[in-house]
């Protein structure tokens, strides 16, 4: 990682506010002088050829469209080390998994900036005849090669880059044609990085959502979206949404006007519809008492982010019921996984199987909603009252400013994510799962819940204690990580 | 599990023994190493937990400053079989040459047949190999197991 | 079939008068002679069997436990042709699929008291290596043969025999130990022969019902069950229901008193909920008007029994949701297909494999219930309207005998059955799919539903006409019967 | 599908050609085989339906009275390698030796590939056999196909 670049970008002082264009144009100056590739991204050439794409390429039409009509489109993750292997892939999840949206995932190295250890994996790759890599090298392969993927779909594509640093990533990916981008300052920091301070994350991020804003300028919406998902591993949906409100806001203030968000599902029929509704309700809440009034917010649900079991029947149950969920919950898209989850990356096959499973599962469940539903109203009450009481908390420490508002309360706990790796933040806030089974909260460490809502949140784990014969504490949330990746044999005997 | 989390579970020569516990490279996948070092700790063994993230050297010099009896190395994310090169070469550089290694996780990109991998990590110079899903409690008895082996052959003065 | 032997049977006058003990014995003594094996059966040591079996191996006891601890029990079909392979395959449904309840079904010679040629089936089945006869011919192998495949499992067998003529087979399952027949004398007639005539299948079905009152007599209590699926294809739960109450009703006065009724899944979340709730309460509002006050009759949920989609990932789909569909509806158990099943018999790994992704699916599908929805409440009186109106019709057509209720109103109409092969029923009534994926009625026939009811079908179903710009008539039964086998390709594309 | 129920569909030389279908043995799976026949009748050919549970020498029976031209026999239960033994042999015997055979539906017990299966039907002397699935304007694409061909063999006159 080129570390004096980087701290360049630091000089202006840290705030939520738009980077000027004169500050723009010399950062991304030096970004792309970071790696040869970034020689060849030119921002003209870009919007030419996004203009040229169809409309059913462009993922921000596909949404609106998709909208429109009521659909939930699916789209998987994907990446492998070479551009051969990936055009494959992407063929097969289009041709054969009828993805909706076709993901370019990126490789640990790319990710963390390491491209020359990246340009090593992909020799090793062809060497070895199979990827030696966990993604696409986008960089390395630059903005012409990438190109290639783009063409070789008939769909949108998407960027999956889980890192704290995209900038030139994000620039040879949306030079490239990808329409959308996932990623954000917040989340990505605290699931994917252990020193990296937020405010070096939250400042990538700004380059990458001024860069979508760039682009809006010259006639093209992009899609931007946050990882809602953290760290995978039992996430309440307060705490997702806290999160998407927060990214959203700092995206809005690039000047972002197409930001999804994602959630990871909570397995719960009411609980994963109820947090589907109130992201969408509370991330334009608070977008508008900001200003923001024409920000469109797509909500992703998540086949399970936690550990899978490694039984593929079991695992086919899990993905057929994220279907359900998110067609159920009226989510606007659901990320897929495949029966591999387990293991490794999946292949082509799999993957395509995956994406088939789910899109049977939403047809199946084509209409059916919950909205009449009084659990679903008592839900979503109480996801409300989670999130502003959090919510409110952290906007006052930053002083009208949300990116200081950010680090202040994250290190003071105020906000907390679950099983970081990340030393800024916490991570003393402890999730399981409840004797109903909704994802709730053992421990809140120092997040300001509501107080009414942590008394729900703890009688439905004592009663979950008192059933299994177990103390209430922290032993819920370690058996909670293993529940759903258990053998049936265990879990229901 | 933590079922019997109070009760400490390293038994006889496995005692008193120290480990270093972390991610290699640019792997964040941190949730089951810290249950893994916080069960190791709970079963009796003092662990040094290095987390996510760590690259190999880090290890190494961990195990040299707290004079560590095991390395256990995490790998999840798919480039473990990149990240482990050369891992017993360096141990045995810095004169750990008979420290005991292990490593686990998701240990190669996609699903290839474990004896493929277990094959691959021993012929790295891995004392033992852990294919995904194992269970805390399974560490636990192999740790128990290498120690008691290795004291027989160096019988205690 | 022995003609000579089954008109002796209808000596008596046809009602629904339980079988005089005399008469019965007479009944049995000409029965038991047919086939050599016939000689073997013997209630006495029939009992002491049954009386031996832990309680974990009786059906009625499972059911009753389960149904205390709000548990939904898997079971699955199958049979082979020989015993080896009916053992292997019953070990495998056991103990790699976690089946509650394991299963006979036989082949279809059996199932038409052709023993003769099932004989040869077994043998060409032995030289082939392979199965050859679609079922396990039970009469064939005699009830000590028969015996070793409940000693081979660790849960209780039940009998799958879909015909009009159980006579010989029921007294060899029930003599080797099996716990539960499935099979009724309106349902099997209907879907199973084409001149069989709804006396003849259901005096057959009263011997086996009073059969099972028999061994109640001797203390030993069997489940029996209708099997509600009738044509497997597109069965509005109304009529299902309907004949679930004739059947129950006849089987109540031959004196059963552990009766499960089954419903094919209509896979509309709300529509399955509704049914399996409405079946179970107006079974026992009919069993309680005619002053049976203490009949046990819980409720099963059937994977779909239309024609399935053959790609795997589809297929998939459908297993798990039907799974969801029988946790969130509370059936007592679900009886499960494969991802063969649109191909052939499936193996026991498919077999297997079909049970634990639904096993997940009501695992993860746990506390999740509709009661406090209003779409529920809705389709539980629709369905009560639906279900009272012609049962009604049906009962005062008997004169207050439900056995000659049964064939009077079949004949008129009043009773029917789509897409029956059956020529005593009109087979008129035209079921397809509404707009909003309900199972509805697009022609009653001669049914006399309630007014309002059929106002409400027709009103989605023209709503579905409308949006796929086709007449409102029987082309939207026939594209219903192909629909949930259609590719994705076709059906979301 | 019944698409375009209202149309005729055969052309040519199947104009007016007399089509027996049924299920043979003792199955009862009559959807499929009402949906075929419909779909037939609807494209133009005269159709004698047997329905369900049709013995082997019923179909032969009303081929030979209404002089039919082809015999569509159904099997779904898994029994059809049984039932249709000898099928043609009889058709022969009863003076019927190039009546146009199909078979379709499910043919064998369990899943067996169809290359195995359609080599099994076609060496029992069914001119041709199609796989589960089957929808019915391929049933009349090929009857018009195979028609055409006879018709163009024995020229007419
Ligand atoms: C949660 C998760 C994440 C979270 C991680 C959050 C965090 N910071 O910890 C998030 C969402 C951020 C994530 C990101 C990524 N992930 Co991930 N992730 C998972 C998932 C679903 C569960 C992992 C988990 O927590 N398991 C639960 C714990 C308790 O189990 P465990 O980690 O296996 O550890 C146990 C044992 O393995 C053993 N063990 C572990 N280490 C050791 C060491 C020794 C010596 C021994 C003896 C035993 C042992 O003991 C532990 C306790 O029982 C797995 C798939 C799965 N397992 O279902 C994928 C998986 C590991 N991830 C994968 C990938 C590819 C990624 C990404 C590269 C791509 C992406 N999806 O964005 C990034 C990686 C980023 C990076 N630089 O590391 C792949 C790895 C592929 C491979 N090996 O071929 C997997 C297998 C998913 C897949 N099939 O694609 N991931
Ligand atoms: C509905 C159904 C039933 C209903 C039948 C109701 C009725 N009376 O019609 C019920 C529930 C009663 C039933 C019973 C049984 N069934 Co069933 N059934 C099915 C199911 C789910 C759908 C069949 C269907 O209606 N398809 C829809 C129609 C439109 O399609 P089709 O029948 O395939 O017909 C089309 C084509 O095949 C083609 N076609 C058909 N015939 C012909 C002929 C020619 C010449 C041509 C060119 C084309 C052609 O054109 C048709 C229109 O497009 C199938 C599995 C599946 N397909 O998903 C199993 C299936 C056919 N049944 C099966 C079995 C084993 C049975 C039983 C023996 C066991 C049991 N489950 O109880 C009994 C049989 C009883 C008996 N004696 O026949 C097996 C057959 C196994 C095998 N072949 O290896 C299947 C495949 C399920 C399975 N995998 O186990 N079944």
């Amino acid at each position: 990682m080129n570390l004096a670049v980087r701290s360049r970008d630091t000089r202006a002082p840290f705030s939520q506010r738009e980077i000027p264009a004169d500050d723009f144009a010399v950062m991304r100056r030096e970004n792309l002088a970071r790696w040869p590739t970034g020689a060849l991204v030119d921002v003209d050439a870009a919007v030419a050829r996004h203009k040229a794409l169809p409309k059913h390429k462009q993922l921000a039409h596909v949404f609106r469209e998709a909208e429109a009509s009521g659909r939930c489109l699916t789209q998987p993750r994907g990446g492998f080390g070479t551009l051969e292997l990936q055009i494959e892939l992407m063929t097969e999840l289009d041709k054969v998994g009828l993805a909706d949206i076709v993901p370019t995932t990126t490789d640990s190295y790319t990710r963390n900036e390491q491209w020359d250890k990246a340009q090593l994996g992909v020799e090793e790759s062809r060497k070895a005849g199979r990827s030696m890599l966990n993604g696409f090298p986008m960089v390395n392969y630059g903005p012409i090669e990438t190109a290639k993927l783009i063409d070789a779909i008939d769909k949108p594509g998407i960027v999956l880059s889980g890192t704290s640093f995209p900038r030139l990533t994000a620039e040879v990916g949306y030079a490239s044609g990808f329409t959308g981008y996932l990623g954000s300052g917040l989340a990505y920091t605290v699931s994917y990085t252990k020193e990296t301070s937020l405010e070096e994350g939250i400042r990538n991020y700004q380059y990458l959502d001024r860069l979508a804003a760039l682009y809006m300028t010259h006639g093209v919406e992009l899609h931007r979206r946050q990882p809602g998902f953290l760290t995978g591993t039992n996430i309440p949906p307060s705490i997702a949404i806290i999160t998407c409100i927060v990214d959203a806001l700092l995206a809005a203030h690039q000047g972002v006007r197409h930001y999804g968000l994602e959630l990871g599902q909570t397995l719960h029929l009411v609980q994963d519809a109820a947090a589907i509704r109130m992201c969408r309700v509370l991330v334009q809440e608070y977008l508008q008492r900001f200003g923001f009034h024409d920000v469109y917010t797509p909500v992703t649900s998540l086949h399970w982010m936690g550990a899978w079991p490694h039984d593929e029947a079991q695992a086919a149950a899990l993905i057929v019921y994220g279907g359900t969920l998110a067609a159920v919950g009226g989510a606007n898209s659901i990320t897929t996984k495949s029966t591999h989850e387990p293991f490794g990356i999946p292949t082509p096959k799999a993957n395509a199987e995956g994406l088939r499973m789910t899109r049977m599962a939403i047809y199946l469940a084509r209409n059916q909603k919950l909205d009449a539903m009084p659990e679903f109203q008592t839900e979503c009450d109480l996801i409300r009252r989670e999130v502003v009481s959090v919510m409110d908390k952290i906007l006052e420490m930053g002083d009208g400013d949300v990116a200081l508002a950010t680090i202040r309360s994250a290190e003071a706990g105020v906000l907390d994510i679950p099983w970081s790796p990340n030393r800024h933040v916490k991570s003393r806030i402890m999730p399981a799962r409840d004797a109903d089974g909704y994802l709730r909260i053992v421990d809140p460490g120092e997040m300001p819940f509501a107080r009414d809502a942590m008394e729900i949140h703890e009688a439905g784990l004592r009663r979950r204690a008192e059933r299994e014969g177990v103390p209430f504490g922290h032993e819920l949330a370690v058996s909670s990580v293993y529940e759903i990746s258990e053998m049936l044999e265990k879990l229901m005997p | 599990m933590v079922d019997n989390a109070a009760l400490p579970r390293a038994t006889g020569a496995a005692i008193n023994k120290t480990l270093i516990t972390g991610v290699i490279g640019s792997d964040t996948h941190i949730v089951g190493n810290r249950i893994l070092s916080i069960a190791l700790e709970n079963a009796g063994f003092k662990v040094i937990a290095l987390g996510a993230l760590t690259p190999a050297a880090d290890f190494i010099k961990a195990a040299i400053e707290t004079a560590a009896d095991a390395i256990l190395v995490s790998s999840l994310y798919g480039l473990g079989e990149l990240d482990c090169r050369g891992f017993r070469e360096q141990c045995i550089e810095a004169g750990l040459d008979d420290i005991l290694l292990y490593v686990g996780g998701n240990l190669v990109v996609g699903k290839r047949s474990w004896e493929e991998t277990e094959r691959t990590f021993l012929g790295m110079g891995f004392n033992r190999a852990f294919p995904p899903g194992t269970r805390t409690d399974a560490v636990i008895d192999a740790l128990n197991c290498d120690f008691a082996t290795r004291s027989a052959l160096v019988p205690s003065t």
